[in-house]
């Protein structure tokens, strides 16, 4: 069941509607350090939510509250309509959420190819024993996610470094491969923590195409945190802001950027 | 904004025509030339994979670790060679840099982090002091979380307490390594003040890997844009600003100003440069 | 030429006890090159092969020197010896298994290619308690004995005939585990401390004797009611603890006194030096049973060559030679080693020899064993029923049908 | 009170007694890996090797003079003097430096910022070659080792508490060579934990360990911080050959004091000196009591080794570091 | 150019993910299979089978099983021997109890319980991580050795403790005992080796392969996208011991025939297979048979060359080749950390490029 609230439409005339997850009074502790303060927000099925605020405010640690990786002391999770009961990340990786690190997670030992081959876990059920055989089912699944993958391969434009190990790609690449492993597993949601950091200009617009064009072809939600203003302003549909744990802003872009609470904290000076 | 003919300062640093190669195998700069000018501020730009940091890395020395190793040409720093001195020789010389990817001591507070910075220093804890409670004045969130283990403090805070960690050893030239990345846009600005402060100040000369060109090529007098390995391009900051090509590819600019991340497109103009 | 293969070890953790055995092995076989041009006028041909008293070199080394023509076997090694029984028997080399080794290879019916004379473990443990019997005029009931053993197949082997003996004589058995290597024993000594058994026998091998004699003198435990088996027995088991080893004693299958034969090895062999070690272990306990367990294989040698006539032997003619063997004082007298072992014949039936065991004393002040007893005869009655139902489950696990041809 | 019950009191003072010689060897395994995440496996050989050359220059032994003698048929052994302990220790600690400054420059320089794993298994390396080393240096039989120490229960202590018990009982009996190794055992940890906390150079340790480059980069020389602690872990190595060897003689098994020493380390924390301190406490008065109170009378005994095992295994679960180790960063 | 891919195009996903993508190498792999089953066979002699070959078989075993504990899932264990011992010891239980059921199905048996075994063992990996886990997994070392020591039920009561492989054949050929012949140890052996190889690749090469090498790269990445850190470590636990009991029965069975279990599989043995997985290379099933090859053929070269050459004593000899392994294992890992596997690939792809320099 939906979780129904008024429905808004976005710059480019899309109408939002349901809820799919929802934070409710979500307060996180580690040990003196309170790094999200009863904080409630929602994300809504088919946006693309940005989270901002300074360094440190709990943007990341938001992010790992909703994969499942931080459990909060206080706050209810809310997922497609009801409430999210304590869960391991990789439950609720196979509930359709994926994401990318701040800190690039890739898996360094492996190939990019096998590393967006394990973003496909939710999709590979064969077990232990056809692996061993390999001929047969093993073999046939293997192929088809193959075949999916490198459709997100070709998408992503990494045809090139497929049989590269991953740790010695340069950073941007990374974060790219990265995306891909993500995009792999088609979720439902997908958690972006800055996608662009450590990119030119150039690169940022790549992947803005991307995430743009996942959001449009695939229906994926997406929330993302990010700290060049001019990515979130362009891209989100509806930004949170966060400082010190606290929320001190929610609502459009254009909402946001005017908030003077938001300009004090993060923006410094109105941006352009 | 800063002039960028300031004086015909000494060269301070000068990389000649230098190779990479990584694992015997991998060549990943392809002769390198550049120079900083003692008391200058100099931007190495670049996309992805262009060999900066690689570039940072050969100059103080750290590429042994990787397996990388310089196989042609020479780096001066005031005049000396400098290949075959030890990483620690060089921060002893005032040659510190500042990693990519923040390497935070993990297990360390943020304070021992700061302190380690003054590891090859022999002045005495009361200067050491000055400049820690210096380093806390530029960042007063560091001083905050002084107690916190590095491993537990978000992305932002461990890149202040990486910078603020060289600047704790009193270095002469500073390689900084994308000193942006992961950094809310006021405190970008704010840590181009500092490198700007730091180098009127006390006449620290840096050299910038920085993804982010526009604030980059604001602060710095001189640039260099390197690709594949190669230098393609250098020149005073203010002329590089308003070079077309790099208005473009760097700024995100066209002609009718700045676009919206939403319109691009694939398309684009081929470089020049690779014609 | 006549090939003996040494598996010694003079490295790893037994070294200390591989080294003068080695020594004493090779230098009697140079002994008989030199001075008598080998045993029957063929010269034997000695090949170390160190085993580092690995089970899987001692494999290599078997393999590696049996295509030489190796005429007999003396692993030195309890597991590489249950190696090379079947390895050996099918190839028809014998292999002498001197003091350690299966113990129920005494059934020569079932073993026909396995010897362990002139005793066993099981031996041992007979002659220990048959040594503290007379001590006590002929009785032990009311008695407590400590077995401290190496926790391996080894330090077991004792166990089942001290069981039985103590239900015929009436003392008490406490069996007292030490896991390898055996350098930290306070546990077992404290439990000696308190329950003060009569007399600590021991079976122990490597560091765990220089542990456990400091660790008895530490607890003022009394030395003479202190018995180490024969591995347990060498000088170096007793001069790391330095005066307090003073009393200690332990069984030998061996004598350690003088002998002719040593100034005739220093004056032919390590004079010339030819010898195999650096010469300083001669007449040390092992050296001299290294020494003693050559003479074994080169009387059995020239009492192949006896039967078969034939000078340069195989290793079968070499087979029949040991079963063969006689050993007696005055043979040994002649050799210049009187007294070295106890008089014995091997037989088909009975490959295990007297079985007879002497106690030394260790002598701290003139750091020399002392040798305490005449060879101590153990108890056959208890013994023999349990060689007969070892080596009888092992015939029939192997499909041996017993017997002697 | 029943005897048995101070019996158990006795066998747990020794298991303290034993937990500090345990500590000892366990203290070299932490001051290493503290300063370059190195677990060295050759700790144990590294004790075996500071004993052999403590001997052997006692003796005035020619080193490798079984090697000289096989090459060119010399009969060489001994130089003919005696050196005096203390200076032979002396001594010893250059041949530790010296073996420090080998161990960096041509193995460890040339592996900065490899795995773990690849460094653990440089070690193993390392402790084949020492053994091999040290057997052709100073030969492979059993040594005394004697530079003083008292061994042998105290009278003293033996006498005061004598009929606790009943009058059955003797007294605890608690070794001299026991004492001696706590008292300097204490004030090794009490250098050591000085050392680390509170200097330039221990804080530099740390750092080194959390990240080999990142140190590079702040200009602290790998080089020196690694001869430093190879250099006092040698030292450490040295004391604990010293205290162990006493017991047994020096000889090959000496190395194998290693395995005491890793349940130790792992209880108490591989990063932590003073964890070091007390793993082995609890390690030793834990094995101890388990082979009285279960192990021997109902397990057939000689399960000191497993135990030991077990029951840091049983802390770890709770404790993932150990009881004093750092934290192990789980962040993303 | 020596060593050519160019021209090699894969038209189909399934010719893509083939262990050997490249034809050369594929005709050199069949070359090695024809003659390790054709050629050795008629030509082994009892030195060659017993020092040489299956040792070295039966170490590649453990070695590929250990590798996919370490190599691939990144849990060091020093447990192996431990584990192996429980592969002899319920083969020899097996052998015993059941005498007239096939060797093979033992020996596979042997494997399945040491899987048990080593999953229970593995259970801590969930909390324990690292050098603490290595050093917890000598847990079950001792733990196990000291079981199989005590408990006599293991070695049917024998007096010594020792356990002895009694006669059994396969296809009337004995394989075990006194009666065996070299080529019939030796086939046995390589047929669990190569069985054993192809399960590892194919295991190692789909979506379990990649949870394994996810979790060993960074766990909570791994967790976080979607891997279940219980079910991949425990069963990389599992599979390894499964490899390395077959290894540790065939170690009994076939090659030494009798063992006493803190002798054969001590401590000293799981540091033998982790230097072999190390040296050979760590996540490589090429690498497990060029490590266990390194470890099994060095000792036996250097005494051939030390002793039988030279002429040294071999107690010098055999010091010697301490510090020569030790040398060895340490220029190695100095000139390459990631092993021999390694070493090849960067040979070949050198080659590749050759005779240009880059
Ligand atoms: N350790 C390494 N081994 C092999 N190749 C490497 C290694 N490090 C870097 N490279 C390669 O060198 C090239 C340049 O990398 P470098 O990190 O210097 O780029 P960069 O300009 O700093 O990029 P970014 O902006 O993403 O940080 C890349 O193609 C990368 O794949
Ligand atoms: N596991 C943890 N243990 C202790 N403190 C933590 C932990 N994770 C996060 N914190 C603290 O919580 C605060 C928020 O961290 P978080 O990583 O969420 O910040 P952020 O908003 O992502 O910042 P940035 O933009 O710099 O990445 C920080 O002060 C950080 O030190
Ligand atoms: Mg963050
Ligand atoms: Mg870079």
């Amino acid at each position: 069941m939906k979780d129904s609230v008024e429905p808004y439409v976005t710059a480019d005339g899309r109408t939002i509607g349901d809820r799919m997850m929802e934070m409710r009074n979500i307060t996180l502790r580690f040990g003196g350090v309170v790094a999200i303060k009863d904080i409630s927000f929602d994300i809504r099925e088919g946006e693309i939510r940005a989270i901002i605020g300074p360094n440190g405010a709990g943007k990341s640690s938001m992010l790992n509250v909703i994969s499942g990786f931080y459990h909060p002391q206080e706050g209810e999770v809310w997922f497609r309509g009801e409430k999210r009961p304590s869960m391991k990340p990789y439950q609720v990786a196979r509930q359709g959420v994926a994401r990318t690190f701040q800190n690039i997670a890739l898996f360094n030992g492996m190939s990019v190819l096998d590393n967006v081959m394990t973003g496909r876990l939710r999709q590979m059920k064969t077990g232990l024993w056809s692996q061993m055989i390999w001929k047969g089912p093993a073999e046939r699944e293997e192929v088809e996610n193959r075949e999916a993958v490198e459709k997100i391969i070709d998408f992503l434009e990494i045809q090139a470094i497929r049989k590269t190990p991953v740790g010695r790609l340069p950073y941007g690449l990374k974060k790219r491969v990265e995306l891909a492993r993500a995009l792999a597993a088609e979720p439902d949601l997908l958690l972006l923590d800055e996608p662009m950091a450590g990119m030119n200009v150039e690169e940022k617009e790549d992947m803005s195409r991307f995430i743009l064009d996942v959001n449009d072809e695939f229906g994926t939600t997406i929330a993302l945190i990010e700290h060049d203003m001019g990515v979130v302003m362009d891209l989100s549909d509806r930004v949170v802001v966060m400082d010190y744990g606290r929320k001190i802003g929610d609502g459009t872009p254009e909402e946001v950027r005017n908030n003077p609470d938001v300009i004090d904290a993060y923006l410094g000076v109105a941006h352009d | 904004m800063l002039d960028t003919d300031k004086t015909e300062a000494a060269t301070l640093l000068d990389v000649n025509n230098i190779e990479v190669i990584y694992n015997h195998v991998i060549l990943v700069l392809k002769g390198v030339s550049l120079s900083v000018r003692e008391g200058g501020i100099t931007a190495l730009l670049g996309g992805n994979g262009a060999g900066k940091t690689t570039t940072l890395k050969a100059i103080s020395n750290l590429l042994q670790s990787e397996r990388g190793e310089v196989t042609k040409g020479s780096i001066l720093y005031k005049g000396d060679r400098i290949q075959d001195l030890s990483p620690s020789d060089l921060v002893e010389r005032g040659v510190v840099q500042v990693m990519e990817g923040r390497h935070c001591f993990e297990h360390l507070t943020i304070e021992e982090n700061l302190l380690t910075g003054a590891y090859t220093r022999r002045d005495g804890s009361a200067a050491i002091k000055a400049d820690l409670d210096m380093v806390y004045g530029y960042f007063p969130r560091l001083e905050e979380r002084r107690g916190s283990q590095a491993g537990y403090t978000s992305g932002g805070e461990q890149q202040m307490c990486a910078i603020g960690r060289a600047l704790m050893s009193r270095p002469k030239m500073i390689l900084l390594d994308e000193p942006s990345m992961g950094l809310a846009p006021q405190l970008v600005e704010e840590i181009f003040g500092i490198v700007k402060s730091l180098n009127e100040e006390q006449g620290v000369s840096f050299l910038l890997a920085e993804q982010n060109t526009n604030v980059a090529l604001r602060f710095s007098h001189y640039g260099y844009i390197l690709e594949s390995g190669r230098i393609v391009m250098d020149g005073p900051a203010a002329e590089l600003r308003e070079n077309p090509d790099v208005k473009e590819f760097y700024l995100g600019m066209s002609d009718e100003g700045r676009k919206s991340f939403r319109d691009v497109r694939s398309y684009r103009r081929r470089k020049r440069w690779l014609s | 030429d006549l090939v003996i293969p040494d598996l010694s070890y003079r490295t790893g953790p037994y070294a200390a006890g591989g080294i003068p055995f080695s020594d004493g092995y090779q230098d009697y076989f140079t002994l008989l090159n030199e001075r008598d041009g080998g045993i029957g006028g063929v010269p034997v041909r000695v090949i170390e092969c160190e085993t580092g008293y690995n089970t899987e070199k001692g494999v290599e080394c078997y393999e590696a020197t049996k295509g030489e023509g190796a005429l007999v076997y003396q692993p030195l090694s309890t597991g590489i010896t249950y190696q090379l029984i079947p390895k050996a028997a099918a190839d028809g080399i014998p292999i002498h298994t001197m003091g350690y080794g299966r113990t129920s290879a005494a059934n020569g019916e079932v073993f026909r290619n396995v010897f362990n004379y002139p005793a066993n473990y099981w031996d041992a443990a007979s002659v220990a308690v048959n040594h503290l019997l007379d001590e006590n005029g002929g009785s032990l009931d009311g008695q407590t004995i400590a077995l401290v053993y190496h926790n391996s197949a080894y330090g077991k082997e004792p166990i089942r005939t001290l069981e039985e003996l103590s239900a015929k004589h009436g003392f008490t058995l406490n069996t007292i585990a030490v896991d390898h290597p055996g350098q930290e024993q306070k546990s077992q000594w404290l439990q000696i401390r308190r329950e003060r058994p009569d007399y600590v026998l021991m079976w122990g091998w490597g560091v765990m004797n220089q542990v456990a004699i400091q660790e008895a003198a530490n607890i003022r435990f009394p030395m003479e009611n202190f018995i180490g088996n024969w591995w347990a027995g060498a000088e170096h088991d007793v001069t790391p603890a330095g005066a307090a080893a003073n009393g200690y004693k332990s069984l030998n299958m061996n004598a350690v006194e003088d002998m002719p034969i040593f100034e005739e090895i220093q004056s032919t062999v390590i004079d010339a030096g030819m010898n195999a070690g650096d010469g300083s272990n001669l007449g040390s306990v092992l050296y001299t049973r290294g020494m003693y367990a050559a003479m074994l294989a080169a009387e059995a040698i020239a009492k192949a060559q006896e039967i078969h006539g034939e000078a340069d032997i195989t290793p079968a003619m070499m087979r029949d030679g040991m079963e063969a063997l006689e050993i007696t004082e005055a043979r040994m007298a002649e050799l210049g080693m009187p007294g070295i072992g106890p008089e014995f014949t091997v037989s088909c039936s009975d490959h295990g020899g007297s079985g007879m065991g002497l106690v030394q004393q260790w002598n701290a002040e003139e750091g020399n064993w002392v040798v305490l007893t005449d060879y101590i005869a153990p108890d056959e009655e208890v013994i023999a029923p349990l060689i007969e139902a070892d080596s009888m489950a092992f015939a029939e696990e192997n499909g041996i049908t017993p017997g002697c041809e | 009170m029943s005897d048995q019950f101070y019996y158990g009191i006795e066998v747990l003072l020794n298991g303290l007694m034993a937990g500090v010689l345990y500590a000892l060897v366990a203290l070299g395994f932490v001051l290493i890996y503290k300063a370059s995440g190195i677990f060295n496996y050759a700790q144990g050989v590294m004790a075996l090797f500071a004993a052999l050359t403590l001997v052997g220059i006692m003796e005035g032994q020619i080193p490798f003079s079984h090697l000289i003698n096989a090459v060119f048929g010399t009969d060489l052994h001994h130089f003919g003097w005696e050196v005096p302990a203390l200076f032979a220790i002396l001594l010893t600690v250059g041949v530790m430096v010296l073996f420090a400054i080998a161990v960096q420059r041509f193995i460890f320089r040339h592996l900065v910022g490899q795995e773990p794993i690849i460094l653990f298994m440089a070690t193993i390396g390392l402790a084949y070659f020492l053994e091999g080393a040290g057997d052709l240096m100073w030969g492979s039989d059993i040594k005394t080792l004697d530079v003083g120490i008292p061994q042998g229960g105290s009278f003293w202590i033996e006498d005061m508490t004598s009929g606790l018990g009943s009058e059955n009982f003797f007294g605890f009996f608690i070794d001299r060579l026991d004492i001696v190794a706590t008292i300097v055992a204490i004030i090794l940890v009490a250098a050591l934990v000085v050392f680390s906390q509170y200097t330039k150079q221990g804080r530099a340790l740390r750092a080194v360990a959390d990240d080999h480059q990142a140190a590079l980069s702040v200009g602290i020389s790998l080089n020196f911080i690694w001869i430093l602690v190879w250099s006092i872990a040698g030292f450490v190595a040295l004391v604990a050959g010293i205290m162990w060897g006493a017991k047994s003689g020096v000889q090959f098994s000496l190395s194998l004091i290693a395995l005491k020493a890793l349940p130790v380390l792992m209880l108490g924390g591989f990063t932590s000196i003073p964890g070091a301190i007390v793993g082995g406490l609890i390690i030793g008065v834990g094995e101890k009591l388990f082979e009285f109170l279960i192990g021997a009378p109902y397990l057939g005994g000689a399960t000191e080794n497993w135990f030991a095992y077990v029951l840091a295994l049983i802390f770890l679960v709770f404790r993932p570091q150990g009881l004093f180790g750092e934290r192990i960063i789980e962040r993303v | 150019m020596l060593y050519r891919e160019a021209g090699d195009f894969k038209t189909s996903y399934v010719e893509d993910s083939q262990t050997f993508p490249i034809a050369f190498d594929r005709y050199r792999y069949w070359a090695v299979l024809l003659v390790a089953f054709l050629v050795i066979p008629l030509v082994i002699d009892d030195y060659w089978a017993n020092a040489v070959f299956v040792p070295f078989l039966i170490y590649a075993i453990a070695a590929i099983g250990l590798n996919i504990l370490v190599g691939y899932c990144g849990q060091v264990s020093l447990g192996t021997g431990g584990f192996m011992a429980v592969g002899a010891y319920a083969c020899y239980k097996l052998m015993t109890a059941f005498p007239d059921i096939s060797i093979v199905i033992h020996v596979i048996l042997a494997g399945g319980i040491t899987a048990a075994v080593g999953a229970l063992f593995g259970l801590p990996s969930l909390r324990i991580k690292g050098f603490y886990l290595a050093v917890a997994t000598l847990a079950a070392q001792f733990f196990l050795v000291w079981l199989f020591n005590k408990v006599s039920w293991f070695y049917n009561y024998s007096a010594s403790g020792q356990i002895s492989a009694p006669e059994r054949s396969v296809f009337g050929i004995a394989v075990t005992g006194a009666q065996v012949a070299p080529w019939a140890q030796y086939m046995i052996c390589l047929v669990f080796c190569t069985v054993s190889a192809i399960i590892a690749r194919n295991l190692t090469r789909g979506s379990t392969g990649r949870k394994w090498m996810a979790i060993r790269d960074m766990d909570i990445a791994a967790e976080i996208i979607g891997v279940n850190p219980l079910r991949a470590k425990l069963s990389a636990f599992a599979v390894s011991s499964f490899f390395v009991g077959i290894s540790g029965a065939l170690f009994f069975a076939v090659y030494l025939g009798a063992v006493e279990v803190g002798e054969a599989f001590g401590i000293q043995k799981s540091f033998l297979v982790l230097f072999m997985i190390i040296i050979g290379g760590l996540g490589s099933i090429f690498g497990s048979f060029a490590g266990a090859a390194f470890m099994v053929l060095l000792p036996v070269a250097l005494k051939v060359v030390g002793v039988d050459w030279l002429g040294f004593p071999t107690d010098t000899v055999a010091h010697f080749q301490l510090v020569i392994v030790g040398a060895l294992i340490m220029i190695f890992l100095i000139a390459e950390p990631h092993g021999l596997a390694q070493l090849w690939r960067l040979t070949k792809e050198k080659l590749r490029l050759w005779p240009f320099p880059y």
